[in-house]
């Protein structure tokens, strides 16, 4: 037993840098693999609907737009995703895969409706040179940072 | 204590009561037995083999039985004490006097099977809430829930 | 031109409002000191180095809607937070600073006013009591009678601590045992270990860790402060920090010689030794962890009391031998 | 006198909801009572509806702090289902999270007993520290919290030599840091009068109450899965279990802090002995009708999974018993004639975790019940409703 055991401790910190950082106005890096948002490459898609199926949060959700056309609707509800990346590791397609993930993590909005993000695109056929994307994006996907 | 030496003290011990006794992989036994011999086995076990440990009691559906399933932990892997209620008449003897810890299992269970626990000392709902309506058990099969369509507030709709 | 001086001395230096901006500044050096010793940042962003921080808590207090439980003592329960902030302004005027002089002792400072002002300092802990078994919550009550529990273990060894460099300097005036010890500092010395017991026992009565038993966060919510809210909390806080300027100046009056040097020198010295007595009470909250009430009593008796009696012999023999 | 003080479900003590009805007699407590449910999600019940892999976040979202020992305990279960076997450099990597995720729940422990007895400056130091094991486990798996490292059938992501390094150099200055935090937490004296013989749970009582993991340990029952049931890797891998016998508040921190050191020994053990080849095999999406006992020996104590299949891709039952809920018998026990200052400590000694131990069923199905729902503006208007008459009185109480 000791009194004031901490005491060295705490006055050598006293003339140190804080450990905090002041998080709005500096920033800590992420790791290269942080798990950000997901977004699609919708040139690369062959709508096998994997990534659907397996989302636990069920934050992924495809519809067929028009059958003749071939034109497929996705919508990742970033209201609802948990970040766990499961729809990359279910994506099939090579050597690319067509779900990809940014490094954001600023995305807290104060309306769940914008952050949704969709996509309206033509279904890529499988296990060919991608084409440029048919059908523009209704939303641009945001850059990986 | 390895795994066949408790089969083997069960089996010698126990054998009148217990039904059947299953070995489906290292460190895991499954013993059945009737539910009106399951607080002799368990005493029996706790003074044979000093089964003191109830990790938990799972409940299964199955249709027009229950399973109940006893999970026990020793020194060497674990033991599980299998038995088998009617939906008609789900009632069981309860484990506290041998086992004092099992209240909060044999509460749970109540609560999400609706299975009858004679002799509890206290038997409060554990984890559902005040309100809750009567007969309706949770995890019973044949009560399901209707998911609400999720309104989002705010936005364009 | 009395009058002036008199009024001066009441709103301004050091009555009202110097006593509030010297007190939410000592509140922002006690954070930043505690926020440092633990290796944060303490308030950044309110102000140049967040220096207006406790003066944007209280603002932001004021505004606060303010709630009265159905069954409090409403009478009792508003009164209260008024009161005890009278009562440490009242103590803040009887330190001695800018206008006081030995000689011609004005209405402020008058022999026997360190018990005034001792007595003054006690006060506050009887309106913590109050507050708490007025708002009938039962957090507050236990808060309560845990003030009380804790005013009897601290209030005798640092009524004995400070009396002792009183007796020392011969005299029951402030102004007087800070001006015996300018004029000899040496005899700082022997009031070393009564200067330490007092400092232990000031983080008491200002219910500091680890004295923060009355409203122990973790144990029993906001203790005495439970239901208080809104403009009557603002209140106590800023009661609480004043209270934290005068004690720490009542230590540095007795123990380190007051302040001398007339107004502006005067106010150096006093922001110099308050601060030096906060560092003393932010190190001591950094450094321990709160204890139970029936470890305060018995640690207070067993341990502060003692040595407290060991000072006043000290200073007793000292006395009777040198002088 | 006596009287009945409520902590919780909402109580600066808790950080989440439950809600303990103490007896107290001035300042001793006479009796308690624990009162559940106020957090329950449902989570047997959905995972009766999804599947497989959707289930692996599921249980991985059971707890927050040691969100990786349940989805471990599920995984392994699945895996014995499913018949397949984890790669040995998959169940390194996957063990070698698991006791980096101890290392970070213990100081995370640390920190809030720390906080709980009132030693600020220690729960800063102790949470400063535990962001060097957080930045690693962010490193390996990508996140902070939830690491969804697993996968049926080994891990999802590889270690590289650089982050192996990175993460032997984490483990020496923890090391050192750890040292430092046991000889300040046994010499602080004011700290060490709030821990030692606070909650005391004699030997007998704790094997009667069927208490786990370090709450058990303290009081000199010596269990542990990873030694009693050495699943997975914990048969190769050199440790030791730790026990203290002093049966208090004091002898659960011990455990922790010397759990720290095994956890050390045995990540350092993992990382230098990382045996190459593939992290994961290919996991089928059906499993046939089986049932399986997983068990896992979480931070808190032992995860008991209890996984029958049915021949699809959803399981047919899982039932998930958390460590907290089995140490609630003993807490009470512990809680009976201590005093109101030592709740907060006892109660913290379990290193409860509510969220853990209520899973079972209500938020999904609580909205079936339509008229339970209050929402917030709801309740705000009926507060208004019964404090209507109060609000001009109330303007005139304050004489400003």
């Amino acid at each position: 037993m000791k009194i004031a055991a901490f005491l060295p401790e705490l006055l050598r910190h006293l003339f140190k840098k804080p450990a905090t950082v002041d998080y709005p106005f500096k920033k800590l890096e992420v790791p290269k693999d942080f798990r950000g948002t997901p977004f699609l490459h919708p040139e690369l898609c062959i709508v096998c609907r994997a990534c659907e199926r397996d989302c636990p949060a069920e934050a992924i959700e495809i519809t067929q737009v028009s059958e003749a056309e071939k034109k497929f609707r996705l919508v990742i509800h970033n209201d609802r995703c948990v970040h766990c990346a499961q729809c990359l590791d279910s994506c099939p397609t090579t050597p690319v895969k067509a779900m990809d993930m940014d490094h954001l993590y600023e995305i807290a909005d104060f309306d769940r409706h914008n952050l949704k993000m969709d996509w309206v695109y033509i279904r890529a056929l499988p296990k060919k040179e991608p084409k440029p994307a048919p059908a523009a994006p209704q939303k641009q996907p945001p850059q990986p940072a | 204590m390895t795994d066949l030496d408790i089969i083997e003290k069960t089996r010698n011990r126990l054998g009148d009561k217990v039904a059947e006794i299953a070995h489906p992989a290292p460190r895991r036994i499954f013993i059945t037995v009737e539910p009106h011999n399951l607080v002799a086995v368990v005493a029996g076990l706790k003074k044979e083999i000093g089964l003191w440990y109830l990790a938990t009691i799972s409940g299964v559906d199955l249709g027009d039985h229950f399973e109940l399933l006893y999970h026990f932990g020793h020194d060497n892997g674990n033991l599980t004490i299998r038995t088998r209620i009617p939906r008609a008449q789900p009632q069981v003897e309860s484990l506290s006097p041998v086992i004092p810890g099992s209240i909060l299992y044999e509460r749970e269970l109540q609560d999400m099977f609706g299975i009858i626990i004679n002799h509890i000392p206290d038997a409060r709902p554990l984890v559902l809430p005040d309100g809750w309506p009567a007969e309706n058990f949770p995890l019973r099969k044949d009560w399901t829930h209707e998911r609400t369509p999720e309104i989002i507030p705010g936005g364009k709709k | 031109m009395a009058v002036l001086k008199t009024l001066l001395y009441l709103l301004v230096y050091p009555g009202l409002l110097f006593l509030f901006v010297y007190s939410t500044f000592c509140e922002w050096v006690d954070r930043k000191l505690y926020a440092r010793f633990q290796n944060r940042m303490g308030p950044t962003h309110t102000g140049r180095w967040g220096l207006l921080q406790p003066i944007a808590d209280f603002v932001k207090l004021m505004a606060k809607e303010d709630v009265v439980p159905e069954m409090a003592d409403k009478r009792l329960f508003t009164l209260l937070p008024i009161f005890s902030l009278a009562i440490v302004l009242t103590a803040g005027l009887l330190l001695p600073v800018w206008f006081y002089s030995a000689a011609a002792a004005p209405m402020i400072s008058f022999p026997g006013d360190i018990i005034v002002l001792l007595y003054l300092l006690s006060l506050p802990t009887l309106v913590f009591f109050l507050a708490g078994w007025s708002s009938t919550n039962y957090f507050s009550t236990i808060g309560g009678t845990r003030v009380l529990t804790m005013l009897f273990g601290y209030e005798v060894p640092l009524f004995m601590a400070v009396l002792s460099p009183a007796i020392l300097a011969n005299s029951w005036r402030l102004a007087e045992i800070a001006q015996f010890y300018q004029k000899k500092p040496i005899l700082i010395l022997p009031n070393l270990l009564g200067f330490v017991i007092a400092v232990i026992c000031v983080q008491a009565k200002l219910e500091r860790t680890p004295f923060d038993i009355p409203h122990a966060e973790t144990e029993i919510v906001g203790g005495t402060f439970t239901e208080y809210s809104g403009k009557k909390l603002a209140f106590f806080r800023l009661m609480t920090d004043i209270e934290l300027v005068v004690s720490s100046g009542l230590v540095a009056t007795v123990f380190l010689g007051g302040f001398p040097g007339g107004l502006w020198l005067g106010l150096l010295n006093f922001v110099i030794k308050t601060l030096f007595v906060i560092f003393f009470l932010s190190l001591i909250r950094a450094l321990t962890s709160r204890i139970r009430v029936d470890q305060v009593v018995s640690f207070a008796w067993k341990i502060l009391a003692p040595l407290a009696v060991l000072q006043l012999f000290i200073v007793i023999l000292f006395k009777g031998w040198i002088l | 006198m006596k009287f009945t003080i409520p902590i919780g479900p909402q109580h600066p003590a808790l950080k989440e909801p439950i809600s303990l009805r103490m007896t107290v007699e001035g300042e001793v407590i006479r009796d308690a009572d624990i009162r559940l449910g106020y957090n329950h999600r449902g989570l047997e019940k959905l995972a009766e509806q999804k599947n497989w892999i959707q289930n692996l976040y599921l249980t991985e979202r059971i707890c927050g702090i040691c969100s990786h020992s349940h989805a471990t305990c599920y995984v392994q279960g699945v895996e014995k289902l499913m018949e397949i076997e984890p790669p040995k450099r998959g169940l390194y990597i996957r063990y070698l999270v698991a006791e980096l995720e101890r290392i970070h729940s213990h100081l995370l422990w640390l920190g809030v007993a720390g906080h709980e007895a009132g030693f600020d400056s220690f729960f800063m130091y102790t949470w400063r520290d535990r962001e060097v094991v957080m930045d690693l486990l962010e490193m390996i798996s990508g996140n902070r919290v939830h690491y969804a490292i697993n996968t049926i059938g080994g891990v999802r992501r590889d270690l590289d030599d650089g982050q192996a390094k990175k993460i032997l150099d984490g483990l020496e200055v923890l090391k050192k840091r750890s040292e430092f935090y046991f000889k300040l937490a046994a010499s602080e004296p004011t700290f060490v009068a709030r821990l030692a013989g606070v909650g005391y749970l004699s030997k007998e009582s704790a094997m009667e109450l069927c208490a786990v993991g370090p709450t058990a340990r303290a009081s000199n029952v010596p269990r542990d899965v990873r030694k009693d049931d050495p699943h997975a890797v914990y048969d190769e891998v050199p440790f030791e279990v730790c026990t203290a016998d002093s049966c208090d508040v004091l002898g659960r921190a011990v455990v922790r802090i010397k759990e720290l050191f095994e956890s050390f020994k045995i990540s350092e053990f993992l990382v230098k002995n990382l045996p190459p080849g593939e992290i994961a095999v290919k996991a089928p999406k059906r499993a046939k009708p089986n049932e399986v006992l997983s068990r896992y020996e979480a931070p808190r104590g032992e995860n008991t999974h209890y996984i029958k299949s049915n021949g699809t891709d959803k399981p047919e039952r899982l039932k998930v018993r958390a460590p907290t809920l089995a140490n609630y018998p003993a807490t009470v026990e512990m809680l009976k004639n201590g005093f109101i200052a030592d709740i907060p400590l006892i109660f913290a000694a379990i290193d409860p975790c509510i969220c853990c131990a209520e899973r079972t069923v209500a938020l999904i199905e609580a909205r079936t019940g339509e008229e339970k729902i209050v929402r917030f503006s709801d309740l705000r208007r009926l507060a208004r409703r019964r404090d209507h008459p109060l609000v001009s009185k109330r303007n005139t109480v304050w004489p400003f």
